[in-house]
C-alpha cells in the first residue's frame, strides 16, 4: 500500500494568498494512500525540506508530492531532499499550484479546488511511479573534431593538451581554413598565417592528435561516450606515406591554368597541387576532375601525361587510389565547420530564397571582388605579393570603393542577420590599402559601425581619423561599367545628398554563411540548426557551445558569424566541455527513457521509424535452443532522449516512457475527472 | 467543480496535455506574467506532443471531459527536434475522425505554444473554455458509460 | 496557344504601332489572341497615387472578364497595364482581406485564377519558333534591349527574369538575329508617367537613357511599354542639346523588330507611325520603309 | 482459371513454394484453400467471389498455415497493398512468399450469394479502386479486365455524413455502434492487425473498456481507425466480417480521405514508399492549430 | 479590451499606422541605409528622396510631407522596392501617404501633377477608357498649360495616333459602380 506525503507550499503569499492551502492540506489528507499531508510557508526554504525529510522518515513514505512552484523551478531540490531521507528521488514529483494555478487566478474558491485537483492528479501519479535509477553509461575518452580552421585547430590543440586523443578531420587538402587565406587581422594588424603557421605545426606534431585532412564525415552511430564515426578518406592520388612534400610534381605539372580555390580565382595552380606553401599537412593533392591523364581515361583514352609520374623520385603519385572509410570511436565530438561567404551575384548553392545583387554588376565587372579577394591581394602570399592591383589590368587603384552589409541585414536578398566581422574588416582593408597605396581615396559605404569588442571601436576610429578612410552612410543604389571606372550610385543619408564615386575598385563585404552541406552534416549528427543552416546551441546564453545532442559541442562561425577571437574563445570553451565529460568514468543520465517490452512487441518497428535519435535497434528474440522466435524493437537508453514518440506511436502499447507510462497519465486523468 | 449545468452556470472541465518543453513551460511564463486565465484546465505534463497518444484524448472523454487540449512546441521549435511534427499528423486524423463521429470541433483544441508564449496560452485556455462553454457539458459521452 | 488579350487604351492610340506590330507576328508564331470583352483601363499610372483599393479594383474587372471567358492566361502587352495588373493580381493573392473587399465590390464572380504574361515573355518562349521562322534575320543590327521600370519591377510581382540583370528581350532580339549590346540604362526609370505634365524631368532622364544607347553603338532602342515609346520617340527631339547634331535614335517595339525578322512589310508594323525615322531599322529587313517618316514634331 | 492451376501446379512441382494459397469452392460459395499438391492446386478458383483477403495468412502467428513451408498466395490488388504493409511493417519478408497477383475487376458485395458482376453486385469499395493488377507480384495471371463505372454509395454516404450536424452524427454512430458486440471479427480478418497483443486487451491501463457498451466501443473502433490512418488498403473485410453489420467501411473510408487529402498518400503496393503516419513534411498543413 | 490587446491591433492613429493599415507595410522596417534614394530617377529634383519619406512617416510628420510636393514627384518606377534590402517598398509607402494626404487636403498635389491625376481618372470614370486627347485636352484645362505641345497634335494625328473619340466600355455604368464602390470603402476604412 501506498503512502504518500503530500507537502503544501504557500512560497509565502504566492500560493497562500489564493489558494487556501491548509484546505488543499487537509483534502489530501482524505485521499486513499496518502498517509502525511501538511502545509507549511516555505517548502524549498531549509527547515521546508527539513519538514519533507523528518516524515519520509516519520511516517515511512514510499512517495512525496510537493504542491508549490514550477517542476523547472524546484524539482530538482525537492527530489534531492527525497533522496538525502532515503527515498527514489524519481518517487517525488511537484504539483505545480503557483504557475499554473495561485498566479493566474483571483477566486479563491476555483483556484482552491484547481489545486487540489492538480496535487490528487500528482499523487495518483506518484503511486504509480517505480524507483528508478540513473543511467550510468562509458566514456571513450577521445574526441573528433569535424573541421580544421581556427576554431578546429584550437580545440583540438586544447583537448590534447588536457590529455585525451583527438581525430581532427577536415575536408580540403590542408588545415588551416579561412585564417590562412588572410592578409593581417583587425584589431591589431598582425600577419594571420604568422600567428596560424606555428598552431597547425603543432597540430602536425601532436602525439595525441590524429590528423585527417582531404577526409568528410560520412556516417555518425552512437551516443554520448560512446560515439562511432565513419570518415571518408577522399582519394588523393598521392601516397601519404610515400611523399616526402619535395613539390617536384607541382611544378612537373603542365597544366597550370586552373583558377586556384586558395586564392579565390585570382591565382592559378596545376592539377597536382598543395593549396598554399605551408600547407599542413604538406601533402600534393590531384585535381581528379582537371587532370589530363584522369580525364583521358576517363574518356577511354590512353594516358595523355604522365609528367607528375615521372617527376616522383619515390613513386608516390597513385592515380589508383580509392576513397577509404576508416571508423572512429570517440566519446565527444566538436564541430568547428566555419562559413563560406554569400556568392554575390552568383547562384547560391541551390539556396532559392537567395538572390544575389544583379545591381553590383559582380560577375560581369572584373574589378568587383568580394572581402576574401581582397584578403588575397593584400596577402603578402597572395597572387600579387601583397601589391593591391585590379584583376582586369593588374593597374593600381586610385579609388577603391568598400561596401559594407552585402548579403548581409538584407531580407530581400535572403539573409537578415548582421555578419558582425564586415564592419572590421572593412576597416581593416581601408586601412591596408591606405598604407600600401599612398594618396590613394578608401570609400566605405555604410549603415551602422558595429565594432563592439575589445579595441575595436578604437581600430575603425582609427581608419576615419588618422587613415583617411571616407566613411558615406548609406547603401549603394547600383554600379556599372563605364570606361575605365566604375560609377558608384550611391547616397549620403547623413548629407541628404545622392553621392557617387568614380571607382577603380569595388570590394563587396559579403556575408557570412555556413558551408555548404551544414545540414547534411547536422542531420547525421542529430544537432539541430536555424534555417540559415548556422548549428543551434543548446540555450543561447547559458549553454552556448553545446547542443541538443549531448556529447556534440559546437565552435566557430559554424553557429553563428563569428570572428577569430570568438571562435577561439568557443573553441576552448568546448574543449573545457570535452575535458569536463572526459573526466568521468561513467556518465549518469535521467532514467526518462522507453522501454519496450519484448514478450508484446509485435515487431513493426514503427518507433523505429518515427524515433528522432536512432534510439531503436532490432532485437533478436531466441528460444533455449537458439531459434530466432521473433525479432523486436529494443532502446538503446544511452541513446534515447525520452521524447515518447515511439510509446504514442506503438500500436500494441508494448513501449513505455519511464517516468511518464501509460498508466500514470490515464491515473493523472482519472484523478482529475473520475 | 462539476462540470455540469448548475444554477451558477456551466464550468466545462478541461484537459490539458502539454508538452514540457515549451508549453509547459509557456504557462509557467503565464504563471510568473500573471496572466489571469479561466480555471478551467488541468494540465497534465508530458515531455513532448510526439508523447501524446490519441488514447489519452479518448480517455479524457470518456471520463467526463468536456473539452481537450492538446498543446507543444512550434514546428522547428521541438526539444526532440521532431515529436511535434509526427504529433501534427496524428491529432490531424484524430480531429476530423471525431468529428465523423459526432464530436465536435470545439471540443478539441490544438496549438502551439512556445516558451515564451505566457499571453498566447492564455488567449489558448480562455479561447477552449469560451468554445465548450458553447457546446455545452458533453452529457451526450457521458452517457455513453450507461449500465456501466 | 491560346491566351486572353488585353490591349491597354494606348493601343488603340499613341502606340497603335505596337497593337498593329503584336497582331502581325500573333499569327505566324501561332499565338491566338482573344481580346477581353468588354476590358476597362487598368487605371495605370493615376489610380495608385489616389486610392489604393480602385489601383486593385480597376485592373481587377479586367482579369474577372479574361476568367468569364475561360482563360487561364492573359497577355497585356503594354509594360504599365502589364504591372497593374499583375500586380493587382499578386496583391489579392496574397491579402485574403483586400481580396474580400475587392470581390465585394466588384459583384461579379472572381477566383483571382489568370496569370499575367507580358510580351517580352510571351516572345522569349517563342525564341525557337522565331529563330525557325526568321526569314529576315536582322544581321549587324545592334539593338540596345530597354525594360525601363514596370516590366522587371517589383520582382515579388514579375518573377519572369531577374529583376536586376534580365535576359529575356535580349533573347529575343537574339533570335531575331540582331545582336544586343551592353548597356548599363536598360533598367532606368524614361520619366514616362510625366510625359505630360513635367516635362523637364522626362528630358533629363530619356536624354540620359538616349546618350547610353548611343554610347554603347545601339541602332535602335527596343522597347515593350508605350509609355516609354511615346516619351523617348516623341519628346526625342526635345530630348537633344542645344545645339546638339547626333543622329536620330529609332525607338522600336520589340513586336516591331520581331515582325521585320519574320519578314512582315514595315508599314503592316506601323513603322511609319514614328516621330524618329526607323530607316536605320527597317533597312536591315527585306522591306524598305515605304512611308515617309516624318520629322519629329 | 487453368493459368492459375498450371502457375499453382508448377510453384509446387518445382519447390518454388510448399503451399499455395488461394481460393476454392466450398459448401457456401468459394473460401480459402491452401493447396499443399496438384490435386488441391486444381481445385484453385478466382472469379468475382473471392473477396477474402488472404494476406492475413502470412502472419507467422498463424502456425497452422506457418508449418505447411513457404507460402504462395494469390493476391487482388488490394490483397497486395496488404501484403505491401506487411513487408512495410517487417512481418513478411519478400524474399520468403511467392506472390500470385491476379487481373482484377473487382469482387462482389455479397460474394456468398453468387451472381455475375454488375454496376449492382460489385462491391462498393470496388467501385472506386483504380489498381487492376500488381507490381508487386512475382507472377500474374488472368486477362486484362475493364473496370465497372458505377458511383461510390459509401463515399456518397459519407459525405451526407458530413454534412450532418455534430449531433446527428453521434446520434447516427451510437446507432450503429451500440450493436457492436466486441466479437472482434473486424480485427481477425484485418490483414495489418497483427499484434501479439493488441492495445484493446491491455489491461494496465485499460485503454479500452471490452465489454460491449456505448463508451467502450466509441474507444475501440477510434483507436482502431487511427491505428489504421494510413495503412488501411481498403481490403474490406472488416465490414465484410462484422456480423452486426455495422458500415466500418465509412470510418476506413473517411480516414483514408483524410489522409489524403493532407498528407497527399494512398497506400499503395511498393513497400518501399513509407506510410504517413510516422513520417512527417516541415509544412504539413496546420490550419487547426492555434 | 486590456492595453495588450490594443498593442496587437492598433487603431490606426499616427501616420505610420495609417500607412500600414492602408498596404499592410510596416514603415518601420526602414533602418535609413538610403539605398532607395540613391537609385531613385527623381531624387535629383526632389527636396525629400524616398528614405526621407519613409523616416518622415515614422516620425508622424504629415506636415511635412504635405508642405513639400516631392511625394508627388514619385515616378512609381519601383527601382526603390527592387533594392531596398529589408523589403519597405517606399513607392508603395509614398502612393498611401499621398492618398492619406489628399484626403486630408485635395490640393497639396502641384496642379500639373493633380491635373494629370485627375484627368486620368476622370476618363476611366466617363468611358471605362482612357481617351487619350481627351485626356490631353482634360489636362490642359486643368493645369492651365493650354498650348504646350500644341505643334505635337496635327503630328499624332497625321500618325493615326490619337482618336478623337474615346473608346468607351460597353457596360461603363459597372466601371462607375467600382469607383463608387472604393470610394465608399476609403470612407469606412
Amino acid at each position: 500500500m501506498a503512502r504518500i506525503g503530500v507537502f503544501v507550499c504557500h512560497c509565502g503569499e504566492n500560493i497562500g494568498r489564493t489558494v487556501d492551502c491548509h484546505a488543499v492540506a487537509e483534502a489530501l489528507g482524505q485521499v486513499p494512500g496518502v498517509a502525511h499531508a501538511v502545509d507549511y510557508k516555505y517548502m524549498c526554504s531549509d527547515p521546508g525540506q527539513q519538514l519533507i525529510k523528518a516524515a519520509i522518515a516519520e511516517k515511512q513514505l514510499t512517495g512525496v508530492v510537493v504542491a508549490a512552484c514550477s517542476p523547472h523551478m524546484h524539482e530538482k531540490t525537492f527530489r534531492r531532499a527525497a533522496s538525502s531521507a532515503g527515498l527514489n528521488p524519481f518517487t517525488c514529483e511537484m504539483a505545480n499550484v503557483r504557475e499554473h494555478c495561485s498566479w493566474i487566478h483571483e477566486d479563491r474558491a476555483s483556484a482552491t479546488a484547481k489545486a487540489i485537483d492538480l496535487s490528487r492528479m500528482m499523487v495518483e501519479k506518484v503511486k504509480r511511479n517505480v524507483p528508478l535509477s540513473t543511467i550510468r553509461i562509458p566514456v571513450t575518452r577521445r574526441a573528433l573534431v569535424i573541421g580544421g580552421g581556427i576554431a578546429g585547430i584550437q580545440a583540438a590543440l586544447d583537448i590534447a593538451d588536457g590529455g585525451a586523443e583527438v581525430v581532427l578531420v577536415e575536408k580540403a587538402p590542408s588545415i588551416g581554413g579561412h585564417m590562412s587565406q588572410l592578409s593581417e587581422t583587425f584589431p591589431t594588424l598582425d600577419c594571420s598565417q604568422c600567428i596560424l603557421t606555428p598552431r597547425m605545426v603543432e597540430v602536425y606534431q601532436h602525439p595525441r592528435i590524429r590528423l585527417m585532412s582531404w577526409s568528410e564525415v560520412e556516417s555518425v552511430e552512437g551516443y554520448i561516450g560512446n560515439f562511432k564515426v565513419t570518415i571518408r578518406k577522399k582519394a588523393r592520388g598521392v601516397d601519404e606515406d610515400k611523399c616526402n612534400g619535395c613539390g617536384a610534381c607541382t611544378r612537373a605539372c603542365p597544366n597550370k591554368r586552373i583558377p586556384s580555390e586558395f586564392d579565390c580565382g585570382l591565382g592559378k595552380r596545376p592539377a597536382i597541387y598543395v593549396p598554399f606553401p605551408q600547407a599542413v599537412p604538406n601533402l600534393p593533392v590531384v585535381d581528379r576532375a582537371r587532370c589530363t591523364l584522369l580525364i583521358a581515361r576517363s574518356k577511354g583514352k590512353k594516358d595523355a601525361c604522365m609528367k607528375c609520374v615521372e617527376a616522383c623520385q619515390r613513386g608516390a603519385i597513385d592515380f589508383e587510389q580509392k576513397d577509404r572509410f576508416v571508423t572512429e570511436e570517440v566519446g565527444a565530438i566538436v564541430v568547428a565547420t566555419g562559413y563560406q561567404l554569400y556568392e554575390i551575384g552568383r547562384d547560391q548553392g541551390g539556396r532559392k530564397d537567395l538572390h544575389g545583387y544583379g545591381e553590383y554588376g559582380y560577375g560581369t565587372i572584373p574589378d568587383v571582388i568580394d572581402g576574401m579577394q581582397f584578403e588575397r591581394l593584400a596577402s603578402a602570399s597572395g597572387p600579387t605579393a601583397g601589391r593591391i592591383l585590379r584583376p582586369s589590368d593588374g593597374r593600381e587603384p586610385r579609388t577603391i570603393v568598400f561596401l559594407q552589409c552585402v548579403g548581409s541585414r538584407d531580407p530581400a536578398k535572403g539573409i537578415e542577420y548582421c555578419s558582425k566581422i564586415c564592419c572590421m574588416y572593412v576597416a581593416k582593408h581601408a586601412m591596408l590599402y591606405r598604407h600600401k597605396e599612398n594618396g590613394g581615396r578608401a570609400v566605405v559605404f555604410y549603415m551602422d559601425i558595429r565594432a563592439a569588442g575589445k579595441g575595436y571601436d578604437e581600430f575603425t576610429r582609427r581608419a576615419i581619423e588618422e587613415e583617411g578612410a571616407e566613411y558615406v552612410r548609406g547603401r549603394v543604389s547600383r554600379m556599372y561599367r563605364d570606361g575605365d571606372v566604375i560609377k558608384v550610385v550611391g547616397f549620403d543619408t547623413l548629407g541628404g545628398e545622392p553621392f557617387g564615386v568614380d571607382a577603380d575598385m569595388v570590394v563587396l563585404a559579403t556575408a557570412m554563411r555556413p558551408q555548404p552541406g551544414i545540414e547534411s552534416l547536422a542531420q547525421k549528427l542529430s544537432v539541430s540548426y536555424d534555417r540559415h543552416g548556422f548549428i543551434n546551441e543548446a540555450h543561447p546564453k547559458l549553454r552556448p557551445v553545446e547542443t541538443n545532442t549531448a556529447g556534440v559541442f559546437v565552435a566557430g562561425a559554424c553557429q553563428a558569424p563569428r570572428d577569430i577571437p570568438d571562435s577561439v574563445s568557443m573553441a576552448s570553451a568546448t574543449a573545457s566541455k570535452v575535458l569536463g565529460l572526459f573526466s568521468n568514468e561513467m556518465l549518469e543520465r535521467e532514467p526518462t527513457v522507453a522501454r519496450v517490452d519484448a514478450a508484446i512487441c509485435a515487431g513493426c518497428f514503427h518507433c523505429e521509424r518515427v524515433c528522432p535519435y536512432g534510439a531503436v535497434t532490432h532485437m533478436e528474440v531466441k528460444d533455449r535452443q537458439g531459434n530466432v522466435l521473433k525479432v523486436v524493437a529494443d532502446v538503446n537508453p544511452g541513446v534515447c532522449q525520452g521524447c515518447g514518440t515511439c510509446v504514442a506511436t506503438c500500436p500494441s502499447k508494448s513501449v513505455e516512457l519511464q517516468g511518464f507510462t501509460d498508466e500514470q497519465v490515464w491515473a493523472q486523468i482519472q484523478a482529475f475527472l473520475g | 467543480m462539476e462540470g455540469t449545468a448548475t444554477a451558477t452556470g456551466f464550468e466545462p472541465r478541461i484537459t490539458a496535455f502539454v508538452c514540457n518543453w515549451c508549453t509547459y513551460t509557456g504557462a509557467d511564463l503565464a504563471g510568473t506574467s500573471r496572466l489571469q486565465m479561466a480555471a478551467n484546465t488541468r494540465i497534465v505534463r508530458l515531455p513532448c506532443t510526439g508523447r501524446i497518444d490519441p488514447a489519452f484524448v479518448i480517455k479524457a472523454f470518456e471520463r467526463g471531459a468536456d473539452g481537450v487540449i492538446v498543446s507543444g512546441c512550434h514546428p522547428a521549435d521541438c526539444h526532440y527536434t521532431a515529436g511535434n511534427y509526427h504529433a501534427r499528423r496524428r491529432f490531424a486524423v484524430l480531429r476530423e475522425l471525431l468529428s465523423f463521429m459526432g464530436v465536435d470541433e470545439r471540443r478539441v483544441t490544438f496549438s502551439w505554444v512556445s516558451a515564451s508564449e505566457g499571453a498566447k496560452w492564455r488567449d489558448v485556455v480562455n479561447g477552449a473554455v469560451e468554445r465548450v462553454r458553447e457546446c455545452g457539458p458533453f452529457e451526450s459521452y457521458r452517457a455513453l458509460a450507461g449500465g456501466v | 496557344m491560346k491566351v486572353a488579350y488585353f490591349p491597354g487604351c494606348s493601343m488603340h492610340g499613341t502606340s497603335r504601332e505596337y497593337g498593329e506590330s503584336l497582331h502581325a507576328v500573333a499569327e505566324p508564331l501561332g499565338v491566338e489572341l482573344d481580346e477581353v470583352r468588354d476590358w476597362n483601363c487598368c487605371g495605370a499610372s493615376s489610380a495608385h497615387a489616389s486610392s489604393r483599393m480602385l489601383a486593385v479594383a480597376l485592373p481587377a474587372r479586367s482579369l474577372a472578364l479574361a476568367e468569364a471567358q475561360g482563360h487561364e492566361q492573359l497577355l497585356a502587352p503594354c509594360a504599365a497595364c502589364y504591372n497593374r495588373l499583375a500586380g493587382a493580381r499578386h496583391e489579392i493573392a496574397e491579402d485574403a482581406e483586400l481580396a474580400g473587399h475587392v470581390k465585394r465590390i466588384l459583384a461579379r464572380p472572381f477566383e483571382n485564377r489568370v496569370a499575367v504574361l507580358n510580351a517580352v515573355e510571351v516572345l522569349r518562349d517563342l525564341g525557337e519558333t522565331i529563330k525557325a521562322k526568321a526569314t529576315s534575320p536582322l544581321k549587324g543590327l545592334k539593338v540596345a534591349c530597354y525594360y525601363g521600370c514596370l516590366l522587371v519591377r517589383p520582382a515579388a510581382v514579375t518573377r519572369f527574369d531577374d529583376p536586376e540583370d534580365p535576359s529575356s528581350m535580349e533573347a529575343v532580339v537574339k533570335a531575331c538575329g540582331a545582336e544586343p549590346v551592353a548597356w548599363r540604362m536598360r533598367l532606368e526609370c524614361c520619366g514616362g508617367g510625366f510625359s505630360l505634365s513635367r516635362k523637364p524631368s522626362v528630358v533629363r532622364l530619356g536624354r540620359a537613357i538616349l546618350e547610353d544607347a548611343r554610347k554603347a553603338g545601339a541602332d535602335a532602342i527596343a522597347v515593350a511599354c508605350p509609355m516609354c515609346h511615346s516619351n523617348l520617340d516623341f519628346r526625342q527631339k526635345a530630348m537633344a542639346r542645344d545645339g546638339e547634331d547626333k543622329p536620330p535614335m529609332p525607338i522600336v517595339f520589340i513586336t516591331q523588330v520581331v515582325g521585320l525578322a519574320l519578314g512582315i512589310a514595315p508599314e503592316k508594323l506601323g513603322m511609319q507611325r514614328h516621330f524618329v525615322s526607323t530607316k536605320r531599322v527597317t533597312s536591315r529587313g527585306n522591306g524598305e520603309a515605304t512611308a515617309p517618316a516624318a520629322e519629329v514634331g | 482459371m487453368t493459368e492459375l492451376r498450371e502457375l499453382a501446379k508448377k510453384l509446387l512441382a518445382e519447390g518454388a513454394a510448399k503451399v499455395v494459397i488461394g481460393w476454392e469452392e466450398g459448401p457456401r460459395g468459394v473460401r480459402p484453400a491452401f493447396a499443399t499438391d496438384a490435386a488441391a492446386a486444381d481445385r484453385l478458383v478466382f472469379d468475382a467471389r473471392c473477396a477474402h483477403d488472404l494476406a492475413p495468412y502470412l502472419d507467422r502467428r498463424r502456425v497452422h498455415v506457418a508449418k505447411l513451408g513457404r507460402p504462395a498466395v494469390v493476391v487482388k490488388p488490394c490483397d497486395a497493398r496488404a501484403v505491401a504493409g506487411l513487408i512495410r511493417e517487417t512481418q513478411v519478408k519478400r524474399e520468403d512468399v511467392v506472390l500470385v497477383g491476379v487481373r482484377c475487376g473487382g469482387v462482389l458485395a455479397d460474394p456468398e450469394a453468387g451472381g455475375t458482376l454488375s454496376a449492382d453486385t460489385i462491391a462498393d469499395r470496388c467501385r472506386t479502386c483504380d489498381s487492376r493488377e500488381t507490381a508487386l507480384a512475382d507472377h500474374v495471371v488472368g486477362t486484362p479486365v475493364e473496370p465497372l463505372a458505377a458511383p461510390s454509395r459509401r463515399d456518397a454516404r459519407v459525405a451526407e455524413l458530413d454534412a450532418m450536424t455534430p449531433a446527428q452524427r453521434w446520434a447516427f454512430w451510437q446507432g450503429e455502434l451500440a450493436r457492436c458486440t466486441r466479437c472482434n471479427a473486424c480485427r481477425q480478418v484485418c490483414p495489418l492487425c497483427y499484434c501479439d497483443r493488441c492495445m484493446a486487451d491491455k489491461t494496465q491501463p485499460q485503454w479500452i473498456e471490452s465489454s460491449p457498451h456505448g463508451r467502450g466501443n466509441l474507444s475501440w473502433h477510434l483507436l482502431r481507425a487511427i491505428h489504421l490512418a494510413g495503412r488501411c488498403v481498403d481490403c474490406g473485410e472488416c465490414e465484410r466480417a462484422c456480423p452486426s453489420g455495422i458500415p466500418l467501411g465509412l470510418i476506413t473510408r473517411k480516414v483514408a480521405s483524410v489522409v489524403a487529402d493532407r498528407f497527399g498518400h494512398k497506400p499503395g503496393d511498393d513497400p518501399a514508399v513509407p506510410s504517413p503516419i510516422g513520417t512527417w513534411r516541415s509544412d504539413d498543413p496546420q490550419e487547426f492549430i492555434l | 479590451m486590456s492595453a495588450h490587446e490594443d498593442a496587437h491591433h492598433p487603431v490606426p492613429r499616427t501616420l505610420a499606422d495609417k500607412v500600414r493599415a492602408a498596404t499592410g507595410l510596416n514603415p518601420a522596417r526602414c533602418y535609413q541605409c538610403g539605398k532607395c534614394s540613391a537609385g531613385c530617377p527623381m531624387a535629383a529634383e526632389t527636396t525629400l528622396r524616398p528614405h526621407d519619406v519613409m523616416r518622415l512617416v515614422n516620425q508622424d510628420r504629415p506636415d511635412r510631407l504635405m508642405d513639400d510636393e516631392s511625394i508627388w514627384l514619385c515616378l512609381g518606377c519601383e527601382t526603390c522596392a527592387a533594392r531596398c534590402p529589408n523589403e519597405c517598398e517606399p513607392a508603395r509607402v509614398t502612393d498611401a501617404v499621398r492618398e492619406i494626404v489628399a484626403a486630408a487636403r485635395p490640393d497639396a498635389a502641384p496642379r500639373a501633377i493633380r491635373a494629370f491625376h485627375a484627368a486620368f481618372l476622370d476618363q476611366i470614370r466617363k468611358h471605362g477608357r482612357l481617351g487619350e486627347m481627351g485626356l490631353i485636352m482634360g489636362y490642359k484645362l486643368r493645369s492651365g498649360h493650354l498650348f504646350a505641345d500644341a505643334a505635337a497634335a496635327p503630328g499624332m494625328m497625321s500618325r493615326g495616333k490619337l482618336a478623337f473619340v474615346a473608346d468607351k466600355v460597353e457596360d461603363v455604368e459597372d466601371v462607375r459602380r467600382i469607383f463608387a464602390g472604393c470610394a465608399a470603402h476609403g470612407e469606412e476604412g
